[in-house]
């Protein structure tokens, strides 16, 4: 990071799912990378996401991971909590999105319609992500009052 | 398929209430006509060869019968599985419910409570192989109640090696506690003359587990599963790659059980095929599941679970599945009897795990009340697994392979190992890769590249640690 | 398909008039920018692998393409073939020609001298991989000239190993000159740049065929076609199912070659996969393939030819070849590095081997004119082999398996060996199976257990000698 | 055999099939059973058969083994042999008989069609098809006279 304010993510795997390791060296990583990050660890609810973005506002992603397949259902209340405000960062997912070893991209349509903002492969585009994602936001924010 | 809109036991919530009595689940089990799975286990052993199961399960019921008699039509395995969906393993029986019934091919197996034990049965007699149930669930009660009324005689797990791996915040003294309830109700059926197959789960996290580590905690699930009345425990071990420490590993299984366990129980050494990343490439990842068979047959195993060429990519299709059954039955090949495992080298590995394994259980095993000890154990780091899911194992320990590929401890964390252990275990590992770079950051791309073990082996991807192909 | 009413060459009956000159094919094979044989070979000995090909071959063209694409696609064997109909093998062009206008799928191969040589290009376009033809013709000359034109880089057989077996009534004077013709055609091609790999066929008549007949033939027709100017040759091996006769087999191979033929000839073993009767049940006749390749891998072969699980059934499916060829594959994993042959035995064994070839070749090399004393010393019996279809070998030597399994010789017929050789044999098969019935009955019932040897020991068949099983 | 008589049958494999061990060990068999046998070996056409008969009128069945797959092209001659009176005993064919490992019976019909007597899968069943081909033949021929 060329910069020195800082930078805090919220790290966790879903609800149903107790994949450890990736988990493990993306938090790792990402604190090389100098970010803090909150990891929320495996099985984490989307309520317990909900709950650590009240708990730190200033973060400026919700990182997921998920292997099991199980991702859509898992993440079933996220509507709920971005309709009621609880989650206001953008969300990223990545890992094993379906059931089964052929892939529909269709499955990936349906976590978008779930209020996923990016899917990730590799954990390797994190960090190009969430500068581009923090970048779009500054700006959304710079843009916003010139066009009120 | 008609929407189930009631959970087995009182209305809306699952419970095993509406069960039948576990007579009569037992004379069921025997008007079925087939071997139990602790006898498949036990010919298996006697005729010397290793028994083939497969992991396999998918969320419909017509669905699931179709993929056990085409797994038993086409490769016919010894044993069958039916693998659990990861919400009822952790007792998320509504959102088991609500998939099955909106999506099911979204889950990841079949929810056994959610279909209730009439529909087992029917699986069940479905096919002439006994079944097994695999899954990973922390509290295990109300699934292993349905799993015994639907005639089903093999069931997987404990009390440390199905919660640290499979969830984050159950207390072990929970999981310790349910699953005690569980072998209690195997002793009961033990006294009404049904053996079930009780298999501990010594894959814990699948990757990078050292051995010592493996056993010694199948070892007191084992004593705590045989004082609650089990009488057939299969140990299972999770193949690390290495051949002369793997096969070492198997047979330690058996020396283990004279030391550890009172005569009366059958024990089983199983082989679980590499559990780790496994390599993408099709003809790459069948070299490893032929290899995984191989060494389970070297290392005297009762059985083997098998992998699928598909493993890297998701829950396998049936024709994987089949193909994965037969490839690894090759291995039983009477054509094989020539091959061999270094047997010296293999003796003395096997001393040093049987070692390793008494430093660690020995001083858990002399607490007055083993359960208690154990959640001591894990709290002080005495106890302990590597990238553990819970919150309830520290996973202070370092693992690393050796130049050789064997899984050594780089760190023993807070093991209680003697001087002799730990200086064999660093000497093991001078050979091994390690880069000129900082301590931190080599010490993550060591492991990354230990992760990615095979995938590196078949080259499939690049070693992080050498940056320059000698190619 | 468009049917074919012509032959190449002039109209109504088959030549090659109308192919073009050598060079021209030369050229062509250069701009198909694939490798040739040889070179794979090279390359394969080289990386330490066993090559890996199939046999295949289906009547009609489109079928032919389709088959070569589909199990490169699949299984991406190193080296494709086509095998040839038995009409086109015994020139019955007029036959071959009948069936592919009428029922191309009641052919046994690809009739390539009927489709000529401008769709033998087509179908070498259709892979990568380089092809071989595989036949059995006592006069290939025709064939050879197509398969040249059409840029094909490999040929099988030889003026003994593919006359004796494949045919009743051709001299081997005959069959001698016709492939001394091919031969001296590789010289000519090898002038022009081009490497022609000729594969011998010393499988000869696959069932019970001692190792030092298979080899002795194999060094004859090596140092023949070596005059006539071949500079490389793959000198084929029938595995006899005892692991290490298998393995001394193959690895007398270059021993035989540095003794026996000049220096720049490239010669290579190659592995057949078991050639006799094989198991019927799938999982058995899987076990036999993967312990070829295996074999194979052990006795250093740069090819192996593959069989499939339906080989007692009938010229199997795609999808049958696909499976053979990617199971086979399997035993080159470098996994297995650690699987090893007896190797005092094997050097034992190989001792013997070269020892017999000596005895049996030497003579004939001794002769001025070795055709001449090759057609001489078939017809004294001097050189033999057992089961001859043809009437110019005698066919009187009595093969038999020892106690372990290795073939060895019961008669040696008028094989000129010493009385060490003799002895040898005789108190290898003192152990040997044997009735105390009458002789002759003894003689065939033991034969016939031989024969049926894997299919005994996978037990889908008695042991006629066993009348009454131990189990 | 448990009369005296001499019984000769011919044995041979189809035109282009050169495989020898099924041959050599039906023709030791039969000898064994005291029948002489003509054996022409491997690679005989239909017109070596028909040779053969002349030369053996006496011979109570052409005995003929195929396993390439080719017998229906090898025996394309045996009608017209059969219509010129040069095979008059019946014909039996055995082996495996048609290309591929899957096996019509459609196959079997047209060699039936193609006029061959019998088609046997192992060679045990010989001895009684003979027995009872010759059998019935001698009951036609006793029967004849009577009816004409
Ligand atoms: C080790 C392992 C386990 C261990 C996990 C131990 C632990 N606590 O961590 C154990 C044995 C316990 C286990 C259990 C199960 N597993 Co598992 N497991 C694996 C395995 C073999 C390796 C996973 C691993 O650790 N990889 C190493 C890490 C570093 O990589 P990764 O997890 O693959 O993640 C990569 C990418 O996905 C990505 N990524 C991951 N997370 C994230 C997050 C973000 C934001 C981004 C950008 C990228 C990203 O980056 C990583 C590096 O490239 C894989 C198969 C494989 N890959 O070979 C199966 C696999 C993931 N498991 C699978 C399943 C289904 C299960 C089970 C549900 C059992 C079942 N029904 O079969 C249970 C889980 C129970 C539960 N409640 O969730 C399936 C998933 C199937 C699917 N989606 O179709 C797989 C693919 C196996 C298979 N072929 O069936 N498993
Ligand atoms: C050995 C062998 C060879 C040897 C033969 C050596 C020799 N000169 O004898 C060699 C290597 C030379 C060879 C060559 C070929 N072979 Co080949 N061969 C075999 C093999 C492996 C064993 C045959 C054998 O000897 N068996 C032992 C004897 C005792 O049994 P049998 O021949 O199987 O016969 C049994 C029955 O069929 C029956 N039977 C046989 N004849 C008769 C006759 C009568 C009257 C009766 C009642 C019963 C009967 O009794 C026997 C005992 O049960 C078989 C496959 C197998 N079975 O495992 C293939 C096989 C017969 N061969 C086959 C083929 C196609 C060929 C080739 C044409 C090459 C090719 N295109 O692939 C060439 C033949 C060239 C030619 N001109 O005919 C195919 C036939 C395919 C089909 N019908 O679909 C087979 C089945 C292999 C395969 N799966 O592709 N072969």
């Amino acid at each position: 990071m060329s910069h020195s304010e800082r930078r805090l993510v919220i790290l966790g795997v879903a609800a149903s799912d107790s994949h450890a390791v990736a988990n493990h060296l993306i938090a790792h990583a990402l604190r090389g990378l100098g970010f803090e990050v909150e990891n929320l660890g495996t099985c984490t609810p989307v309520e317990e996401f909900a709950q650590a973005c009240e708990q730190y506002p200033d973060a400026e992603a919700v990182i997921i991971g998920s292997l099991n397949g199980h991702v859509h259902e898992d993440l079933r209340d996220l509507p709920a909590a971005r309709e009621a405000g609880r989650i206001t960062c953008p969300v990223i997912v990545g890992g094993n999105l379906s059931v089964g070893s052929k892939k529909d991209p269709r499955d990936l349509e349906r976590l978008k319609a779930l209020g996923v903002d990016r899917i990730l492969q590799d954990p390797a585009q994190l960090l190009p992500a969430l500068d581009e994602l923090r970048a779009s936001r500054t700006a959304d924010r710079q843009r916003l009052p010139v066009a009120s | 398929m008609t929407k189930i809109s009631y959970l087995p036991g009182h209305s809306g919530s699952p419970g095993t209430d509406a069960l039948p009595p576990l007579a009569e689940s037992v004379d069921y089990i025997a008007s079925l006509g087939k071997p139990t799975a602790a006898r498949v286990l036990m010919d298996a052993r006697d005729a010397g060869r290793v028994a083939i199961q497969p992991r396999c399960g998918v969320g419909g019921h017509e669905e699931m019968k179709a993929l056990l008699r085409e797994l038993e039509n086409q490769a016919a395995p010894d044993i069958l599985t039916l693998t659990i969906d990861s919400h009822t393993r952790l007792k998320r029986f509504e959102q088991a419910l609500r998939s099955l019934n909106r999506a099911p091919a979204d889950l990841n197996g079949y929810p056994l409570v959610s279909h209730g034990y009439l529909r087992g049965r029917e699986v069940n007699e479905s096919v002439t192989a006994p079944l097994e149930i695999r899954h990973g669930s922390p509290d295990a009660r109300i699934l292993f109640d349905v799993a015994v009324a639907s005639g089903i005689t093999s069931f997987e797990g404990g009390g440390i090696s199905y919660n640290l791996p499979y969830s984050k915040a159950v207390p072990l003294a929970e999981s310790l506690a349910a699953w005690n309830a569980v072998d209690a109700v195997c002793g009961e059926l033990a006294g009404l003359g049904l053996i079930v197959d009780r298999e501990l789960f010594g894959t814990l996290t699948a990757v990078l587990v050292p051995p010592s580590i493996s056993l010694a905690i199948s070892v007191l699930e084992a004593v705590l599963a045989a004082r609650a009345g089990v009488r057939c425990i299969s140990v299972s071990y999770p193949q690390s790659g290495h051949l002369v420490q793997d096969v070492a590993a198997l047979r330690a299984i058996p020396v283990l059980a004279r030391t550890y366990l009172p005569p009366e129980v059958d024990v089983h050494a199983v082989l679980h095929e590499f559990m780790g990343v496994f390599p993408k490439k099709r003809g790459n990842a069948e070299d490893l599941i032929f290899y995984g068979a191989l060494v389970a047959r070297l290392g005297g195993a009762s059985k083997l679970i098998t992998k699928t060429y598909q493993e890297a990519f998701g829950i396998p299709d049936t024709r994987a599945n089949v193909e994965g059954l037969r490839l690894a039955d090759r291995a039983n090949s009477p054509l094989l009897d020539f091959v061999k495992a270094d047997e010296e080298r293999v003796a003395d590995e096997l001393s040093w795990i049987v070692d390793e394994v008494a430093d660690i259980v020995e001083p858990v095993l002399a607490a007055p009340d083993t359960m208690t000890a154990v959640v001591d154990a894990f709290a002080a780091g005495r106890l302990d697994i590597p990238f553990s899911a819970s919150r309830y194992a520290k996973s202070e320990i370092i693992p690393k392979r050796d130049a050789e590929g064997a899984i050594r401890y780089l760190s023993t964390g807070s093991l209680p190992f003697g001087d002799r252990t730990r200086r064999h275990n660093s000497d093991l590992l001078k050979g091994a890769d390690s880069t000129g770079g900082p301590v931190i950051g080599s010490l993550l791309t060591g492991l990354t590249d230990d992760i990615n073990y095979f995938p590196a082996l078949f080259r499939e991807i690049r070693k992080e640690t050498q940056e320059e192909d000698a190619e």
